[in-house]
């Protein structure tokens, strides 16, 4: 028992410790100045989107006002930025985000008193209130939010460096973010290893049982949102150094509705599951942004397919098939994912399609309608004639039929598969 | 649509390789939202900015037989991702960008670009700012490596104002605004410069609402009729400047609004009828200005891109100034540009467009219009297919717009 | 040690015009087993939810060791000693057998709302929770979630999370409904095990349970006890088999 | 006097389209627990309906066909995206709603462009209904005053009064046992949210050219839709009715109200440091956040809403 609890300690460490190097070793390899700040964002995101989790995945508290914690803590870590001035240093401003910290777990022991005396659909229904109210208010203040502007500044204070950084240049931003990242992951962690964290999970599954074995529950979700706001606020100070710009968009209902996708879809029911989402959304939202004016349709409806095939979100998909793997039962699934790659490749394909050609159509992302040629994928086509709409549509539809016909067989086999799997730990 | 992830990182890649080599082209990063909300309003002037640096640029000549290309990078609204597109515009080999939407995106660029500057000065980038018209762009906040092609709002008003002081059928003004920066700044505006010009007309009410939230105009123009204002002033836009007009219209309301945006981008459309004689905007140029171009052109990008309706003739006169300033300079460095632009008086169609070397602030003539019934003469075009179009109640001078400027620039 | 375990008094509970508990007098007395025992609709697992606060009371008091408990809620009069289970399974689903006994036996050993220890080193919390794990026979289960058990372990561990706490008060909603006569042997086997030494309440229709187990039985019909006696007296008590025994344990 | 009942006019009105809005949301709560996120996108889809059939066809034909062409959408909805999330608990569900809000917006985009279309008040409503204290009452308000209570009384009627509205509240609480009687209990389900998405439909029919017709319309409404079924309590169409007409007044008769937060505590005898940016807001700019404060002083000291029977 003692020996078995030490390897995993020493395989845990490994592992964190493998991420943090690795995630220390990136820019290396992506050096553009463009994705080392997408690598920021992505590394603000990850914290921010575990944070969420802390409520929804770990105290099944579905919040749509999440923004405000993290909005708060952007405000507060610029404002002391600006009033240290001339006065800090470069220790001081890695350790700012800190501050940010502070104003989130403030921001959720006020509000945290409001919203938590409810769960499930009251509680989501009076954080979208609030996210609404602080959101219209921050408008109204212009001095504490800086109004349409917002409120920037500099993270360079001064000449000297700490160890040499001045976290001046984009990399080393990235360094700070990292550390910072890190640090809130492993606490985070290590949270769902405590006796509150453990009561989180007892009251998302069972309120009512919570009560009868000694904990009142408002009290345990009110310090999820506390301790959860503490980490978005992190998350909003790491923002605000890395953009020396905070407008009132960090916490309006906006944000709080990407940190929802993002958990959501990246995996509730698993700690790394947000990590995954995070990382996925952001390169989905800057690189399917940058190649198409659709990308929030795709968006949407992504999320609509995961929400009806995949709630446990991609986390659970790689449980499942790392339990397969365990089993030795991966082999047998394995054709069959490979015989569905096809035809779902073609699906995608007359989806996109049809997409793009609306789009270039309807919207006018190409020059103007008619019969004029437009560019549509690469291709030069001509909108009005029916040619490349029937041979999306004709794509799409082969695509249907190949994906339900080679779909059901491997539906079958999953099934069967997933039987041996249950049968044999039953 | 090419894939531009693929140039994006092939770029990224060789940029770092070849250190931006020449290219054939002169290329200008848009950078406004494109999806989302905004997009209408975003793809209006890239459209528009195509469109000018094809037919008045590349259609004469070139830069130093050059192209003028501009390329969209979408921002979304927001001003983090503001900053994630200059990164990428950057790693493109892009040295100029433009944005006008959202003085919160503004705010951002400005700031990125002074640092990327600051921490790059090899590699410096020049923003040209065709529509956020926040004063302290061009104030507290100016910048050498920033240039503003629209008046601002306190030009603005210092136009209307000077317009109201020779109107005597003014003589109770109701203020009513959007409660965030730009509304304020309207406010406070109107009150200074109102007291300094018309003491006699008496401010009757300010209210302030909180921006896109209100549904119903009514109790506000229940207010406004009960404090007998003949005269309302707005900062409003969008839906929140439609709403009022039509609640205003609902309640027989027979007061002028004096607006900033309600020329463009829908706005005419929405309102319809019940803009009628009582709408009074500001703006460089509307479709029944005479000119000897514009007009043309106007109608020409109308048909091209139907449902878009040319409205930004900024835009014409930024392309044309930029260009000039890189024919002049015979480079496109950006300090050189810059250096270029300022002082640059161009003739344009509505008269001269000066760009003030103190603030980088363009000074140009506005015009002040009422939204009438198209008629084929007076108001010979029509606004967005309505009916209804602009007719010019008085031209204002580019002298009469100009203002004192409080910028202490940092030069390189 | 001389206030009783729980003394009802004048007890009393409406549902809109409707009084379901009409003024319930009983003393249950510290270390014995006592049954509450009537027909359907009697009000006996309201009774129940009127003593563990899961029901706010119309009129009348409770008092638990001598100590008022009207107006608490739940989860405080768990912490003065009561523990409780429920006649529909009510246990932590998504967690495995081991976390729902650990998860009840963190407040009573005073973790409370401890976010700065590991609960991997609360070495107590884990001895006594395996205790309790060993105790109701599912020791072979410890890392199956909860809601994939049987309908007999979902049931012991129901048991499980009740006793874990410590509480020398325990109610126990009709622990063996449902289950086949063998496992109702061992459930019956299991509570006499797990009580030892405490005090038990328990609602149970079936009578052999009610009458191997208790040490005195209170007849519950329309919101009234009738009688509250020693399993033989009630026996032969002529109101009881009036109202009750003549029609259901007839066939015992 | 004047200002009080022209206020009262316009808060009535507001309130009474607040309503058709809400109305559709409690009855789709109330009978299914979904709270649907979705539901003002449903309102959005019915203007531009609307507007489409009006270019057609004309206004009248549109009033009907709209909401029912809603209505078929939204049924559709439930049978092929909702039932299939229903499997995995409210909160899949709730999420499915809120995609679909974001699909929806993007859809709207795509077909009639992402700037206001033109919607027009036909010209049988378009005057001035009367004139009171010299501030004209549109005609086409008291249409929709008209339409909104007219639709309040079916309503009632068709559930407390017919055969179908005492199954669907059978259904409501004990499903199993309305299906063991031969009901099939899924298209009940079906019928509820088509009719719940229809009423929004209408709603958007009649307020698309009141107001104006445009892709943000959803978004702009949406969050004041669920302020007022949480305060008129969750599920409840009584309180719903009555949290809608509050909340209209509440609104209309601030805006009216020029006077700040200090004079506010002034009047309970607190004085505010002044200079603050919160001691110089006045009560009309806040007016349009007053609904949110309003909830949350709801959610603490009555957190079943004015009239809700269940706490969530």
């Amino acid at each position: 028992m003692l020996v078995s609890s030490r390897l995993v300690t020493r395989s845990r460490l490994l592992l964190w410790g493998g991420c943090l190097a690795l995630a220390l070793a990136l820019p290396l390899i992506f050096r553009s100045s463009f994705l080392i700040s997408l690598l920021c964002q992505m590394g603000i995101m990850v914290v921010f989107s575990l944070s969420y989790n802390m409520l929804l995945g770990q105290t099944g508290l579905l919040s749509f006002g999440h923004a405000v914690y993290y909005g708060l803590g952007a405000f507060a870590t610029m404002h002391t930025l600006n009033a240290l001035g001339k006065d800090g240093g470069p220790l001081v401003v890695a350790l700012l985000p800190a501050v940010g910290a502070c104003a989130g777990l403030a921001g959720g022991v006020v509000l945290g008193y409001v919203t938590t005396r409810k769960a499930g659909t009251t509680f989501a229904m009076i954080t979208l209130g609030i996210g609404e109210l602080v959101a219209a208010c921050s408008l109204m203040f212009p001095g504490v939010f800086g109004g349409e502007g917002g409120v920037s500044g500099n993270r360079v204070i001064g000449k000297e460096s700490f160890l040499g950084f001045n976290w001046g240049p984009q990399v080393e931003m990235y360094g700070l973010i990292v550390m910072w990242a890190f640090v809130c992951t492993v606490a985070m962690f290590a949270l769902t290893q405590t006796p509150l964290g453990r009561m989180a999970n007892a009251v998302r599954d069972n309120p009512e049982r919570a009560e009868f074995v000694g904990y009142d529950t408002e009290r345990v979700r009110l310090l999820m949102v506390i301790l959860s706001g503490m980490f978005a606020g992190a998350a909003g100070g790491l923002t605000a150094l890395n953009y020396e710009i905070v407008t009132a968009e960090t916490l309006n209902a906006h944000t709080s509705g990407v940190v929802l996708l993002m958990t959501f879809v990246g995996g509730i029911g698993f700690f790394y599951g947000p990590i995954i989402g995070a990382i996925l959304i952001t390169v989905m939202q800057i690189v399917v942004g940058g190649m198409t004016h659709a990308w929030l349709l795709y968006f949407g409806l992504f999320f609509l397919f995961m929400v009806l095939k995949a709630p446990g979100g991609i986390a659970s998909l790689i449980a499942v098939q790392r339990n397969l793997w365990n089993a030795g039962l991966f082999g047998r699934m394995l054709p069959h994912y490979l015989a569905m790659m096809l035809p779902v490749l073609i699906l995608l394909a007359g989806l996109v399609g049809v997409v793009e050609l609306s789009y270039a159509l309807l919207a006018g992302d190409g020059v103007g309608a008619g019969d004029t040629a437009t560019r549509v994928l690469g291709m030069q086509l001509k909108l009005g004639t029916p040619a490349p709409w029937v041979t999306a549509l004709a794509v799409t539809g082969a695509g249907m039929i190949l994906t339900r016909w080679i779909g059901g067989r491997a539906g079958t086999a999953w099934n069967s598969t997933l039987a041996t799997l249950h049968g044999d730990k039953a | 649509m090419k894939s531009p992830l693929f140039n994006r990182l092939a770029l990224a890649a060789s940029v770092m390789l070849v250190g931006g080599s020449a290219c054939a082209q002169v290329k200008i990063a848009y950078i406004d939202p494109l999806s989302g909300p905004f997009a209408n309003v975003g793809e209006a002037g890239l459209k528009g900015f195509k469109e000018a640096a094809e037919i008045l640029v590349n259609q004469k000549g070139g830069i130093m037989g050059q192209k003028l290309e501009f390329t969209g990078f979408d921002n979304k609204g927001s001003p983090q991702e503001t900053q994630l597109q200059l990164k990428a515009a950057i790693d493109q080999g892009f040295r100029f960008v433009t944005l006008g939407n959202g003085s919160g995106a503004a705010h951002s660029l400005i700031d990125a670009v002074n640092k990327w500057n600051a921490r790059n000065p090899d590699k410096t980038v020049l923003f040209f700012n065709y529509a956020a018209v926040d004063p302290t762009l061009t104030n507290e906040k100016c910048s050498f490596w920033h240039f503003r092609f629209d008046a601002n709002t306190e030009m603005k008003m210092e136009a209307i104002s000077n317009f109201m002081e020779k109107d005597k059928t003014i003589k109770k003004l109701f203020i009513i605004g959007q409660d965030y920066a730009h509304g304020h700044q309207v406010a406070k505006y109107t009150k200074e410069m109102l007291a300094a010009k018309r003491k006699d007309i008496k401010i009757v009410g300010e209210d302030l609402h909180p921006i896109g939230r209100v549904k119903d105009f009514a109790p506000y123009i229940a207010k406004i009729k009960a404090s007998g204002a003949d005269t309302v002033m707005t900062g409003n836009w969008g839906n929140d400047l439609s709403l009022l007009i039509k609640a205003a219209k609902d309640a027989g309301l027979k007061a002028r609004f004096f607006t900033y945006y309600a020329g463009g981008l829908g706005t005419p459309q929405a309102m319809g009828a019940a803009g009628e004689n009582q709408v009074i905007q500001l703006t460089e140029w509307h479709m029944n200005v005479p000119t000897k171009n514009t007009e043309k052109f106007a109608l020409d990008f109308n048909k091209k891109y139907p449902g878009v309706w040319f409205y930004y003739l900024r835009v014409n006169n930024m392309v044309q100034m930029v260009a000039q300033a890189m024919n002049t300079a015979k480079s496109t460095d950006p300090k050189a540009v810059a250096l270029a632009l300022e002082d640059m008086r161009m003739p344009v169609d509505t008269g001269e467009v000066w760009m003030r070397k103190s603030d980088h602030q363009a000074m140009q003539p506005l015009y002040i219009s009422i939204f009438s019934k198209a008629d084929g003469k007076t108001v010979k075009h029509d606004s967005e297919g309505t009916g209804y179009g602009w007719k010019t109640l008085a031209t204002i001078s580019q002298r009469d717009s100009q203002l004192p400027t409080s910028c202490i620039m940092e030069r390189p | 040690m001389s206030a009783p375990a729980i003394r009802l008094q004048g007890l009393k509970k409406s549902f809109g015009a409707s009084e379901i508990i009409r003024g319930v007098d009983l003393d249950i007395h510290r270390g014995e087993r006592h049954a509450i025992i009537g027909p359907n609709g009697a009000g006996k697992s309201t009774l129940f939810h009127l003593i563990s606060a899961r029901l706010p009371v119309s009129a009348g008091t409770i008092e638990l060791k001598g100590a008022n408990v009207v107006g608490l809620k739940p989860f405080e009069i768990t912490r003065k000693g009561l523990s409780r289970s429920f006649q529909i399974t009510n246990i932590f689903h998504n967690l495995s057998v081991f976390e729902n006994l650990r998860c009840a036996v963190l407040w009573s050993l005073g973790y409370r709302y401890s976010f700065w220890q590991r609960l991997a080193g609360l070495t107590d919390a884990r001895q006594r929770a395996e205790a309790v794990m060993e105790d109701i026979g599912l020791g072979k289960r410890r890392d199956t979630p909860a809601g994939i058990l049987s309908y007999a372990e979902q049931r012991a561990l129901e048991i499980g999370i009740t006793i874990a706490s410590g509480a020398d008060v325990i109610l126990l909603d009709e622990p063996t409904a449902g289950m086949s006569n063998s496992e109702t042997e061992e459930a019956v086997a299991l509570i006499r095990r797990v009580t030892e030494g405490k005090t038990l309440v328990m609602v149970e229709h079936d009578m052999g349970v009610v009458f191997g187990l208790a040490d005195r039985i209170s007849v519950l019909v329309y919101g009234q006890v009738i009688a509250t006696d020693t399993p033989a007296a009630i026996r032969c008590n002529a109101a009881v088999q009036e109202a009750y025994l003549g029609t259901s344990v007839s066939h015992e | 006097m004047e200002f009080v009942v022209i206020s009262l006019l316009n808060g009535i009105t507001y309130g009474l389209l607040l309503f058709m809005l809400s109305s559709g949301l409690t009855l789709i709560f109330s009978m299914m627990g979904i709270l649907n996120f979705a539901h003002a996108s449903f309102y959005m889809l019915g203007a531009y309906f609307a507007y489409q059939i009006s270019t057609w066809v004309g206004f009248w034909p549109g009033l009907l066909v709209a909401p029912l062409l809603v209505g078929a959408v939204g049924a559709l909805v439930e049978r092929y995206g909702l039932r299939r999330a229903h499997r995995f608990g409210h909160v899949a569900e709730l999420l499915f709603t809120f995609g679909l809000a974001f699909v929806v917006e993007e859809v709207v985009h795509l077909v009639w462009g992402k700037v206001a279309v033109d919607y027009r008040i036909p010209v049988e409503l378009d005057g001035t209904l009367f004139t009171l204290f010299d501030t004209s009452f549109p005609i086409y308000k008291g249409f929709m005053m008209l339409i909104s209570v007219g639709m309040l009384v079916a309503l009632y009627a068709l559930l407390t009064r017919t055969r179908i509205g005492l199954i669907i509240q059978a259904a409501l609480t004990k499903p199993d046992m309305v299906e063991a009687l031969g009901h099939n209990v899924p298209r009940i389900f079906m019928l509820v949210f088509g009719g719940g998405t229809a009423l929004a439909g209408l709603a958007g029919v009649i307020g698309g050219n009141a107001f104006v017709t445009e892709p943000g319309m959803a978004a702009a409404v949406g969050s004041i839709v669920f302020v007022i079924v949480v305060v008129g309590g969750l599920g409840s169409l009584g309180g719903a009715f009555v949290a809608s007409l509050l909340i209209g007044c509440i609104q209309t008769f601030s805006v009216g109200l020029s006077i700040s937060i200090t004079d506010v505590f002034a009047l309970v005898g607190i004085a505010l440091p002044a200079g603050s940016q919160v001691a110089r807001l006045t009560i009309t700019q806040m007016a349009p956040v007053l609904p949110y404060l309003f909830m949350v002083a709801i959610l603490i000291f009555r957190p079943r809403g004015l009239m809700g029977a269940r706490e969530s």
